[in-house]
């Protein structure tokens, strides 16, 4: 039953995805895609049983389908691992995938390949689900690449644009560098232990003897996180992430924000007995996570593409995410990974209705005035800019605070770049709205004709979104917290902390609100009061240009990476290539000269030669017979 | 019967052979003209056929005549075939001394 | 039921091709050619039921050469490669038109037959005379067949012919001196001789240099790229989905048992070459302005993680290796009847001239992107088995190795897409590129369905390879 | 060990020998050494008229025989025929220089000392032999070995002759001369 229904659950989207790849485009636009959402709600409903099944029974479920590699020393099954954490996942997974389907319906609908959208959009979920629910690392690498060859089909979906196209070719290749990491990881995990299963795994590390092991296990925790690095778009490797944002809105709002670049948290989590042993792996993940968040939410003020202020927002967000992973505070990470999914996605499927409304235009320096045109866009999207600005009662607020604290906790610099990080999100954010919706319109006459709030199939997926982005906080609630219970089986250091409210934490609250005020005040004081709009790019100067160009990093890695590589290539395939060819074509060409040389011998006279055989007759003959 | 060895000795028909042999090397390299160098070639063929027949002899063995016997048939062939080609050469190129013969030249 | 029965069946297929006349022979090569892989499917059968299907008969008395034809796990899974390609490239061949196409076909088959006889030969001195045989055909098809100016083809085929007929006469020197020590040339024979190390390393590096050249590992690879460029693509899918395995094999097979403690005492030198392979082959193929270059030049890098594979003599090692390479050789003939297929319709080979192909044909583009995909080892492909498990011996040996062998993950990664990229995508072509024909269909349709199905059940071939590696691999870490 | 022939107490065939070798080496010599081919040619005869003449001192009549008949015969008409189509005289003997003539003297002088010295050094294989008294060399022992034991070979010489004959025919037939 279960294994069936396992089946069921990944295989849907599969199947949604074959049937608009075969017979996409003779079913016809809406077809497609109400056979897309069907496909990804039916896991959704599988996902809603098994959750509600494990919640009642907190027993994992552990389905076993066939063999599928043979190492020496161990092998790896083809199977599934549903459990708490898995199915947490399955559930915003599949339900925003359902939602966003959904959106897309209507979204897409002017595209002339909507049915290959669908289709890739069926198979990143089926990736997507294999990577959650894959009972072993390996089975979680197949969804791991998957969902990376989605990403790469889904930000090249307008393929006949080669900017496009080098964006998504580029977040391919960043993510393989990643990868990498995690295969490194894998080997590592595999030499070490003899297993890759996630069940077996906890076992070995839950007996304890494995003491003498932790030089070797650091080196796999930071290779497998480098792994959660690419995915996650963090320093480094987070360059692929803003451009990413070339492809359809709705795959930003879905494999771009909720879900994919999730996977390195969740792979992080599921590891967590792992990364537990390892302090100094832990302390340069919480290093680099409170890095990237500042870092990220700093080009993030500048920016004038809607998307792209978006994009940023979501590498700092995971940055922070990740501080809270780097503090083994796994539970606020996953806390903060769900609420972020939903205001995320409410903001990018937000982002997507203005777009769509303003007929392409993405520059928000253009924009301005929607809140008439689109009010239902505006209050939705409002609710989620105050969720992730930290405003109390929304459901950023919680998980955001919880990471604020736990670092403060721990570290109090980390405190302060978070800190920082979260009234510069509230800034940037409020900026966008600002910018977008109020004050008059900037766009086009033309533009200003058209302006219109979307019709309903957008709208729903938005207020869906916007009510779990106010509500969703509600999982986990300072001192009674469903989510820390619900997630014990899988973090057990959980059952024996004990949250209590104190006065540190009250005031660290309030600090964190009045930041995430300040930040919206900011946003009022320069673009409500003074009324200014975003200079033109050739007007930056200064700081703000060095961030508008996004501290440069992409053109320092073409310079140190990209093109040292190229330049190579080019080196080998001239040079290297043909001075080896030619050192080939020398042995041939001494050969030659020596036959040359030698041919001058023949003199063509036959008495010569008698002579010489009659010499050589004898030196032969009185060698064989007389020398002895 | 072999008292003719005997009497005479396998010693001295080895010498025999092998000063006709040698002349016929020698005429091999002296002369150009490459009717008489076949004829040399003849005589060095005729200096083994008797050393065949004389150990022949001293063997008590007629086998080494058989071979005599074939090599003369290959003689002969060899004979026919050598002169066609000179008179063939001949024909060409009007003279047959062998140091007009340089084609191998290389 | 006997082994050298596929033998047979390949050499009176070419013959019978060749008497066939010029109409009927790709169909009559076709039909031979799928006998022999219906047969060796049948051989297969009868070997996992435990049947000695092994063959062997005195040939030569002095010296002691026999006809000895040994099928085990290994032989029969390169069998099984050879003969399914074999009749995959005969059929990939229908759309176009060949002149004097009786001997073209009959070479094809001629060819299978010395590689199948080369994979199976158990005795040295035959397979050194069934290794040699498959260079004839390839050198013909290639004259005779290929593209580009005859001057400059002829060049690059006698340049590739002399390069490895050079390199395989160090390793006839190196069996003459086993023989010399054994008095025979079979391999059960061989094993047992006791060598010292001097002579071990001597023997390891002449049947190394024949292999290196054929395979070919850098720095020996130059014949390559310009043979893959002007052979036809049916010697291309040859050349690279079979021949060079026969020297990836003949590694397994041949050079490790016979000179194990050199192999022990020298693998890190030969893994590092393979792994410059990687690096090197991957970093040229990036900026290759032609198709079936660029193609030559990744196979160079995958092979080169091959050979590091089988030089870990580790049981993973050795098992990745003939995955990866039975992979590769279904991953590479489809790429190449991908550069087939559009040079048929644009002729031409340059990848700046493609571009905006996609809209034209969606269908061919997703089949192209699936191999692109296994080419780069996807998981779930049949590629990323062989890598996955070739990856994780480097890491046994040294988790650096891993790490430079990995980089073909993110470069291969890149001049595939890079290549994809300029010559499927953009602004749709102003050429008209006509959909994929029913032959081309299936041809890649069964490729594609072999890297997907074996991606995800590796096991039959597991099961096969495994016991003889070990076997192998037993002769490899035996004690002298 | 070189038997000198002690001519006091010479036997007949001893001195028989002695005349019969004097000539072949002689007469081989002059076949050499004469400027005029037609000389040469009759030096020759005589020369293998008188390996003829040493056949039959040792007893090989048979091959004394098909030696007269072939050599004597078949060989020397082809030769004089030959010389005589070709019009040689003694004119066109280029003059040679003196190395060739030294080459050839210094390859004579080393042939011979060299041959002579291996005769000399070797080993007989076989002791004396004694006399079984069995008939070895008569024309009727040679029929029966040449046509039990050497058949196929005696066959194939035969082949090998119409062969050389169909080649001497083809060889100096005469071509058009193409234009």
């Amino acid at each position: 039953m279960n294994t069936n229904l396992a089946l069921l659950l990944l295989l849907a989207p599969f199947l949604g995805f074959l049937i608009n790849v075969f017979f996409g485009k003779s079913l016809g636009k809406t077809v497609s895609g109400i056979i897309g959402t069907l496909a990804v709600s039916v896991s959704f409903a599988v996902t809603l049983y098994f959750f509600s099944q494990i919640s009642a029974s907190k027993q994992a479920i552990q389905i076993q389908l066939f063999d599928w590699i043979q190492i020496s020393n161990f092998k790896v099954d083809f199977g599934f691992l549903l459990d708490q954490l898995s199915v947490l996942w399955l559930l915003f997974v599949t339900g925003i995938g359902s939602l966003i389907h959904l959106y897309s319906i209507r979204y897409m609908h002017d595209d002339e390949k909507v049915h290959s959208f669908f289709a890739y959009l069926n198979l990143f979920v089926f990736f997507m689900i294999t990577l959650v629910i894959g009972s072993n690392l390996l089975v979680m690498f197949i969804g791991w690449e998957g969902v990376g060859l989605c990403s790469y089909l889904l930000i090249g979906f307008w393929y006949k644009n080669q900017d496009f196209n080098d964006a998504a070719k580029k977040a391919f290749i960043m993510n393989r560098i990643g990868d990498l990491g995690l295969l490194v990881g894998i080997f590592i995990v595999g030499m070490l232990f003899n297993t890759l299963d996630f069940t077996a795994l906890k076992t070995i590390f839950l007996t304890g003897g494995i003491e003498d092991k932790v030089t070797m296990i650091s080196v796999a925790a930071f290779a497998l996180f480098i792994g959660a690095c690419g995915k996650s778009a963090q320093i480094p490797l987070y360059t692929w992430l803003p451009d990413a944002m070339a492809g359809p809105t709705p795959v930003s709002a879905l494999i771009h924000a909720a879900t994919m670049v999730t996977a390195g948290i969740f792979m992080i989590t599921r590891m967590n007995f792992l990364f537990d042993i390892t302090p100094d792996v832990q302390a340069i993940i919480a290093v680099v996570g409170a890095v990237t968040a500042l870092f990220a939410a700093t080009i993030g003020l500048v920016q004038n593409d809607i998307k792209k202020v978006l994009a940023y927002s979501t590498v700092s967000q995971l940055g922070l995410m990740f501080l809270a992973l780097g503090l083994g505070a796994y539970e606020v990470a996953v806390f903060h990974v769900i609420t972020h999914a939903f205001f995320k996605a409410c903001l990018f499927l937000g982002s997507g209705s203005v777009i769509h409304a303003l007929g392409g235009e993405q520059d928000m320096r253009n924009m301005g005035g929607l809140k008439k045109a689109m009010p239902i866009t505006f209050v939705t999207m409002l609710i989620a800019s105050l969720a992730i600005s930290g405003v109390p009662l929304f459901s950023g607020f919680f998980s955001k605070d919880e990471i604020l604290l736990v670092a403060f906790h721990h570290n109090i610099p980390l405190w302060v770049i978070g800190s920082v990080a979260s009234i510069m999100t509230a800034f940037y954010m409020f900026r966008l709205m600002f910018l977008t919706f109020f004050k008059e319109f900037r766009g086009t006459v033309e533009q200003k004709h058209h302006l219109h709030e979307s019709p309903s199939l957008i709208t729903i997926p938005l207020i869906v979104l916007a009510i779990f982005a106010t509500v969703g906080g509600l999982i986990s609630l300072p001192g009674n917290s469903w989510l820390n219970e619900y997630l014990t089986p899988i973090l057990p250091k959980l059952a024996n902390a004990e949250h209590h409210l104190g006065n540190t934490e009250y005031m660290l609250m309030a600090i964190a609100v009045i930041g995430g005020i300040v930040g919206i005040g900011l946003a009022y004081a320069k673009y409500i009061k003074q009324n200014s709009v975003p200079s033109t790019d050739a007007a930056i100067t200064g700081f703000s240009k060095v961030l508008y160009n996004k501290y440069y990093i992409d053109e320092i890695y073409d310079a140190i990476i990209v093109k040292p590589i190229n330049v190579l290539s080019v080196f080998f395939r001239d040079k290297v290539e043909t001075s080896l060819s030619a050192l080939v074509f020398g042995f041939g060409k001494v050969t030659n000269e020596i036959s040359y040389q030698g041919k001058k011998l023949q003199t063509g006279s036959i008495g010569l030669y008698l002579f010489a055989f009659v010499i050589g007759l004898c030196a032969i003959v009185s060698y064989l017979f007389l020398a002895q | 019967m072999n008292n003719i060895l005997n009497q005479i000795g396998i010693e001295n028909y080895i010498f025999l052979s092998v000063i006709l042999f040698s002349i016929g090397v020698f005429g091999v390299l002296y002369r150009r003209n490459a009717i008489i160098v076949f004829m040399s070639i003849e005589i060095m063929l005729n200096a083994v056929n008797l050393l065949f027949v004389a150990f022949s002899t001293y063997h008590q063995d007629a086998e080494g005549q058989v071979f005599v016997f074939f090599s003369m048939a290959v003689a002969a062939a060899e004979v026919a075939v050598g002169l066609a080609i000179l008179v063939s050469i001949f024909r060409n190129l009007g003279s047959i001394t062998i140091d007009n013969l340089k084609n191998l030249k290389g | 039921m006997n082994v050298s029965l596929i033998l047979i069946i390949l050499f009176v297929g070419a013959l019978v091709t060749f008497l066939s006349g010029d109409k009927l022979a790709s169909k009559v090569a076709l039909f031979f050619g799928l006998a022999a892989a219906g047969c060796s499917i049948v051989l297969l059968n009868h070997f996992n039921l435990g049947e000695n299907i092994s063959f062997i008969s005195q040939w030569i008395t002095k010296p002691n050469v026999s006809f000895a034809l040994k099928a085990d796990g290994l032989s029969l899974a390169m069998v099984l490669l050879t003969t399914i390609l074999t009749a995959i490239i005969t059929f990939s061949s229908f759309g176009n038109v060949y002149k004097n196409a009786k001997s073209f076909y009959a070479l094809i088959l001629f060819m299978s037959f010395a590689m199948v006889g080369t994979f199976l030969a158990s005795d040295g001195l035959l397979y050194y005379i069934f290794w040699e045989l498959s260079l004839i055909p390839i050198y013909f098809i290639t004259l005779v067949w290929g593209n580009g100016d005859v001057e400059e083809r002829r060049k690059a085929v006698v340049k590739f012919f002399i390069y490895t007929l050079a390199g395989s006469l160090f390793m006839l020197v190196a069996f003459v001196y086993l023989y010399q020590k054994a008095g025979s040339f079979l391999i059960e024979d061989l094993y047992k001789i006791n060598l010292s190390a001097t002579e071990q390393l001597w023997i390891f590096l002449a049947f190394f240099l024949a292999y290196a050249i054929k395979i070919p590992l850098i720095p020996f690879h130059t014949w390559q790229a310009n043979v893959y460029q002007k052979a036809p693509t049916v010697g291309t899918m040859l050349l690279s989905g079979i021949m060079l395995k026969m020297g990836l094999y003949s590694i397994i097979r041949w050079q490790l048992p016979l000179a194990p403690a050199a192999a022990h005492e020298y693998k890190y030198i030969f893994i590092a070459i393979g792994l410059a392979g990687v690096i090197y082959g991957s970093i040229v193929a990036l900026r290759q302005r032609d198709l079936k270059k660029l193609l030559a030049y990744s196979s160079l890098a995958h092979v080169g993680l091959i050979a590091a594979g089988t030089y870990t003599l580790t049981l993973d090692g050795l098992r990745g290796a003939v995955l990866q390479m039975i992979a590769h050789g279904f991953v590479v003939v489809g790429l190449f009847y991908v550069a087939e297929i559009i040079f048929r319709r644009y002729e031409t080979r340059v990848i700046a001239e493609m571009g905006g192909i996609r809209t034209q044909t969606p269908r061919f583009t997703s089949m192209f992107l699936i191999l692109v995909m296994a080419s780069i080892s996807l998981p779930a492909t049949f590629n990323f088995v062989g890598e996955f498990t070739v990856l994780y011996s480097l890491s046994q040996i040294n988790i650096w190795f891993a790490v430079l062998g990995g980089t073909t993950i993110i470069l291969g990664a890149y001049y595939m897409l890079r290549m994809f990229q300029h010559a499927m995508l953009g602004e749709t072509n102003s050429k008209v590129f006509a959909d994929v024909t029913i032959n081309e269909g299936i041809t890649l349709v069964v490729i594609i369905a072999v890297l997907l199905f074996f991606g995800m059940f590796p096991k039959p071939i597991l099961d096969l390879i495994t016991p003889s590696l070990e076997e192998i691999l037993n002769q490899i870490n035996r004690i002298n | 060990m070189i038997h000198i022939p002690d001519f006091a107490n010479a036997t007949a065939v001893q001195i028989i020998f002695c005349i019969l070798a004097f000539i072949t080496l002689l007469t081989a010599f002059l076949t050499i050494y004469s400027r005029n081919p037609i000389h040469s040619a009759i030096y020759l005869v005589i020369c293998f008229f008188s390996i003829a003449g040493h056949y039959l001192l040792l007893n090989a009549q048979f091959l004394a025989i098909v030696h007269i008949i072939v050599y004597s015969g078949a060989i020397m008409i082809l030769f004089l025929f030959t010389i005589m189509l070709m019009n040689l005289n003694e004119q066109k003997e280029v003059h040679k220089p003196r190395i060739t003539r030294l080459g050839a003297i210094v390859s004579f002088c080393l042939i011979c000392l060299v041959l002579i010295a291996i005769f000399i050094n070797s080993k007989p294989i076989v002791g004396e032999y004694t006399a079984t008294g069995e008939d070895y060399q008569s024309i009727k022992v040679l029929g029966k070995i040449l046509l039990n034991e050497y058949m196929v070979p005696f066959e194939f010489a035969s082949i090998l002759l119409l062969v050389a004959m169909i080649g001497a025919v083809l060889l100096s037939k005469k071509e058009k001369i193409e234009k």
